[in-house]
C-alpha cells in the first residue's frame, strides 16, 4: 500500500478512463479553439502592439481553458460515488490528490499545447527575447493554476453551487501567479525587461501552495 | 457586561465624533492638495483597521485549525466581515480621493491594490461560509482563511514589483505629515479601532445567538422524537 | 468467531449529527456485538444512512462518540470495513475486473495476488470474472452485486451495505441476501440499511428501528416492534 | 464638484457602508430575537 503505488494507479486509471472516452478530451479541445478564435477577433493588434498584449491574452485564454477542465476533475468519482470507496479505503488522501493534480497539469498543458500555436499564427508572434524561457514560464503557471485548481475543486464539492464556487475561491488567490505568468511571458516576447523576478515569484508560489495543498487536502477531503 | 457593552458604545461615539472634529478643523490644511487631503483620516485608518482584522481572521482560524474551539471559528467568521466592511471604505475612499488630486478613479498603488485582493480574497471566504453545505464549514473555512494569509506576502511582492515596472501616484504618502496631522491620524486609529470592536462585539453575540437558535432547532425535533 | 464476544465492534454513545438547522442524528447510542446480521429500519430522514455512513468513517458526528473495531480514531479501522451503497461506487467505464484491481491497490493487496483476491471477490457474487463489459452496461442487479465484491475485497470484519436491494429485481434481492447471510456465517458483523427488510428476514438477527435521528427499538423479529 | 465636495463624499460615503452594515445586523438581530420567542413558547 505504499504512497507511490496508490498514486501511480490512480493517475493511470484516470489517464486511461479519459483515453478510452475521449469525449472530454476533444470537448475540451474544441473549446480552446473558440476561446482562441474568439480572443482573435476581439483583439486584432499589430504586430508590435501585439508582442506587448499577448502575455496577458494567452493566459486569460489558458485561465478559461484550465476552469472549465477543472470542473471536470471530479466528476467522474462524483458519478457513482466512487469517492467513497477511495474514502472509506485505508488509502492516504494525499496521493489522490498528487494524482488528481498531475491529471490536471497533463490534460491542461494538452490544451496550451493546441492553443499556443494558434495564437502565434493569429497574432503573427516572434519573441524578441529568449524564447526557451516560455517553457518554464508555461509550466511554472499552469501547475500555479492547476495545483490549487485541484484543491478548491475538491473544497467545492462541499458546497452549493460548485462550477461557480471553483473560479470564486480560485481567481483572488491566483492574483500574484497571474501577474507573474502574464509579466514574465510578456518580458520575454517584448525582450524589454528580463523575467527572472516573476519567474522566481512563480516558484516561490508553487513551492508555498503545494506544501498547503498537500498538508490540507485530507482535511478538505474529510469535510462530509 | 451589559454596562460595559454601553459604556464602550458612547466612549466610540465620543471619539468617533471628536476625530471626526479633528480631522475636518484642527487638521492644518494641506498645502499641495488642500481640504480633499482630509480624506487621509479616513482612508488610512481604515486600511489599518481592516489588515488588523483580517491578522485576526488568521490568528483565529490557526486556532481552529489546531484546537478546534468553537468560539475561534466564530472570531473568525466576525472578524472577515467587519474587515471586508471596513475594506470597502478604503475601497470608495481611495479613488474619490484620487479623482480631484490626479484626476483618476483608481491607480495600481500598492496599498490600495493589496487591499483590493485582500478584499476579494475575504469576499470570496464569505461566500464560501454561505454556499456550503458541509457539516464541517468552519474546518474549510479556516483553510482557505490560511491560503488566503499564505497568498499575502506573495501579492505584496508582485504588487510592489509590478509598480516599480509602471510608476504610478501614490495614495496616502502625497503631501508631506506635519506633527499635528499625525496626531489626527492617531485620533481617527483609535476611533476606528473602537468602532470595528464595538461592532465586532456584536455581531459576535448575535453569531452565538443564531447558533444556539439553529441548535434548539436541530434538537427542536428531539423533544417530539422523544414523546 | 475471531472476534471475542464482550468487546463490541460497534459502540455508539449520544450520536448527533446536525446541518445548520436539520439533525440527521440526534442522540444514537447503542453497542453491536461481532458476527451478527443487524438490519436498520425506518423512514426516510430516521437518520439510517447517516448511522451508517458515521460507521463507516464517511461521515463525523457533531457531538457524541463512537468506536468501531474497537477504536475511536476512524482511521485506524478502514482497512477492515467494506462499504457498500445505493450507487455503485465503480467506474462505468471500467470492467469489473479492472475496478477491483484499482481497488485492490487501495487495500494494498501485494500485486501478486491482486489477481486471484479479485477473481474469488467476483466468483462469490456468482458473476464471471472474466465479462469484459464495462460495469456502466451491466444490469442493476449485476452492478449491486459487483459493488458488493468490491466491498467483500479486503475481506473485511465489518460489512455495511446500503440499500443494497433498492430497485433489483427479485431473484437478484434473493441472491444478494444468501451472499450477505453467508459473510455473516463467515464471522463478519453486517450492518444492513434497507426500505427491503422480508429479503434479510430468515437471516437476520436483530432488527434496528430508527426514528427522527433516534433508535427507537430493537427486536429480534420484523413482527416484535411498536412501529 | 470642487475640492470640498468630494471630502464630504468620502465622509459621507464611509458612514454610509458602516450604516448599511449596521443595518443588516439590525434587521438579522431582529429576526433571532423573533425565533428565539418562538422557541420559547413551543420549546
Amino acid at each position: 500500500m505504499s504512497f507511490f503505488a496508490i498514486t501511480r494507479a490512480t493517475l493511470t486509471k484516470d489517464i486511461r478512463l479519459e483515453w478510452r472516452s475521449k469525449d472530454a478530451i476533444n470537448a475540451m479541445l474544441f473549446f480552446s479553439l473558440l476561446v482562441v478564435v474568439i480572443f482573435s477577433f476581439a483583439f486584432d493588434p499589430t504586430a508590435e502592439e501585439s508582442r506587448r498584449i499577448a502575455g496577458g491574452l494567452v493566459w486569460v485564454a489558458f485561465l478559461f481553458a484550465a476552469i472549465v477542465a477543472l470542473n471536470q476533475t471530479w466528476a467522474r468519482e462524483l458519478r457513482n460515488q466512487v469517492l467513497d470507496a477511495y474514502r472509506v479505503s485505508p488509502a492516504p488522501a494525499t496521493p489522490l490528490f498528487i494524482a488528481k493534480a498531475v491529471g490536471n497539469f497533463m490534460f491542461v498543458a494538452v490544451l496550451e499545447a493546441l492553443m499556443t500555436p494558434l495564437f502565434v499564427a493569429f497574432y503573427k508572434l516572434r519573441a524578441l527575447g529568449p524564447a526557451w524561457q516560455l517553457l518554464p514560464i508555461a509550466v511554472l503557471g499552469t501547475w500555479a493554476l492547476v495545483v490549487n485548481g485541484t484543491f478548491f475543486a475538491a473544497m467545492s464539492l462541499r458546497t452549493r453551487a460548485r462550477e461557480i464556487m471553483l473560479p470564486l475561491l480560485l481567481f483572488p488567490l491566483s492574483i500574484p501567479a497571474l501577474l507573474g505568468m502574464v509579466n514574465a511571458t510578456t518580458a520575454v516576447l517584448t525582450g524589454e525587461s528580463s523575467p527572472t523576478f516573476w519567474i522566481a515569484l512563480l516558484v516561490a508560489y508553487d513551492v508555498v501552495f503545494t506544501t498547503a495543498c498537500l498538508l490540507m487536502f485530507d482535511a478538505v477531503l474529510e469535510a462530509e | 457586561m451589559k454596562r460595559g457593552f454601553t459604556l464602550l458604545a458612547i466612549a466610540t461615539a465620543l471619539l468617533l465624533s471628536f476625530a471626526l472634529y479633528a480631522a475636518l478643523v484642527i487638521a492644518p490644511t494641506e498645502q499641495t492638495m488642500g481640504n480633499v487631503q482630509r480624506i487621509f483620516y479616513y482612508h488610512v485608518p481604515s486600511a489599518w483597521v481592516a489588515f488588523e482584522l483580517f491578522l485576526i481572521n488568521f490568528v483565529a482560524s490557526v486556532f481552529y485549525l489546531i484546537r478546534r474551539s468553537t468560539k475561534a471559528d466564530i472570531l473568525a467568521l466576525v472578524s472577515a466581515e467587519v474587515g471586508v466592511v471596513f475594506c470597502t471604505v478604503v475601497l470608495i475612499t481611495g479613488p474619490i480621493w484620487a479623482r480631484p488630486v490626479w484626476g483618476i478613479w483608481w491607480t495600481w498603488d500598492l496599498r490600495l491594490t493589496l487591499t483590493l485582493v485582500l478584499w476579494l480574497i475575504y469576499v470570496s471566504y464569505l461566500v464560501l461560509r454561505r454556499f456550503s453545505t458541509s457539516s464541517q464549514t468552519p474546518l474549510l473555512a479556516a483553510v482557505l482563511a490560511v491560503f488566503g494569509a499564505l497568498d499575502v506576502p506573495l501579492v505584496y511582492f508582485s504588487i510592489w514589483f509590478f509598480r516599480t515596472q509602471h510608476p504610478a501616484p501614490v495614495i496616502g504618502g502625497g503631501g508631506s505629515l506635519d506633527p499635528r496631522m499625525g496626531w489626527v491620524l492617531l485620533y481617527n486609529w483609535i476611533a476606528f479601532m473602537c468602532l470595528a470592536w464595538l461592532v465586532c462585539w456584536t455581531r459576535y453575540r448575535l453569531e452565538v445567538a443564531q447558533r444556539a437558535v439553529h441548535e434548539s432547532e436541530a434538537m427542536q425535533s428531539l423533544m417530539e422524537g422523544a414523546r | 468467531m475471531s472476534e471475542t464476544q464482550s468487546t463490541p465492534v460497534v459502540a455508539a454513545d449520544g450520536l448527533i449529527k446536525q446541518f445548520g438547522r436539520f439533525a440527521a442524528l440526534r442522540g444514537v447510542t447503542g453497542e453491536f456485538a461481532a458476527g451478527k446480521l443487524y438490519v436498520i429500519l425506518g423512514d426516510n430522514g430516521a437518520g439510517k444512512t447517516t448511522l451508517l455512513r458515521t460507521i463507516a468513517g464517511l461521515a463525523h458526528a457533531t457531538r457524541g462518540k463512537i468506536s468501531v473495531l474497537g477504536s475511536t480514531d476512524i482511521g485506524a479501522s478502514r482497512a477492515q470495513i467494506g462499504y457498500m451503497a445505493h450507487p455503485s461506487l465503480l467506474y462505468d467505464e471500467m470492467s469489473g475486473m479492472e475496478n477491483l484491481r484499482y481497488f485492490s491497490e487501495l487495500y494494498g493487496i501485494p500485486p501478486a495476488d491482486v489477481d486471484k483476491r479479485c477473481r474469488e471477490a467476483i466468483h462469490a457474487v456468482k458473476l464471471d470474472p472474466d465479462l469484459d463489459r464495462p460495469v456502466g452496461q451491466y444490469s442493476q442487479g449485476m452492478r449491486q452485486r459487483m459493488s458488493l465484491a468490491r466491498a467483500l475485497l479486503n475481506d473485511p470484519k465489518l460489512l455495511l451495505l446500503d440499500e443494497p436491494f433498492s430497485n433489483v429485481d427479485a431473484r437478484s434481492a434473493a441472491e444478494m441476501a444468501v451472499l450477505v447471510a453467508q459473510a455473516r456465517d463467515r464471522g463478519k458483523t453486517v450492518f444492513v440499511v434497507t426500505h427491503q427488510p422480508a429479503q434479510l428476514e430468515a437471516y437476520a438477527d436483530e432488527f434496528i428501528w430508527m426514528e427522527l435521528g433516534r433508535i427507537v427499538d430493537r427486536t429480534a423479529t420484523l413482527q416484535g416492534s411498536r412501529a | 464638484m470642487n475640492a470640498n465636495h468630494y471630502l464630504y463624499a468620502a465622509y459621507i460615503a464611509t458612514w454610509a457602508i458602516h450604516g448599511t452594515y449596521l443595518y443588516i445586523l439590525a434587521r438579522k438581530a431582529a429576526r433571532v430575537r423573533k425565533d428565539i420567542e418562538r422557541l420559547k413558547r413551543s420549546g
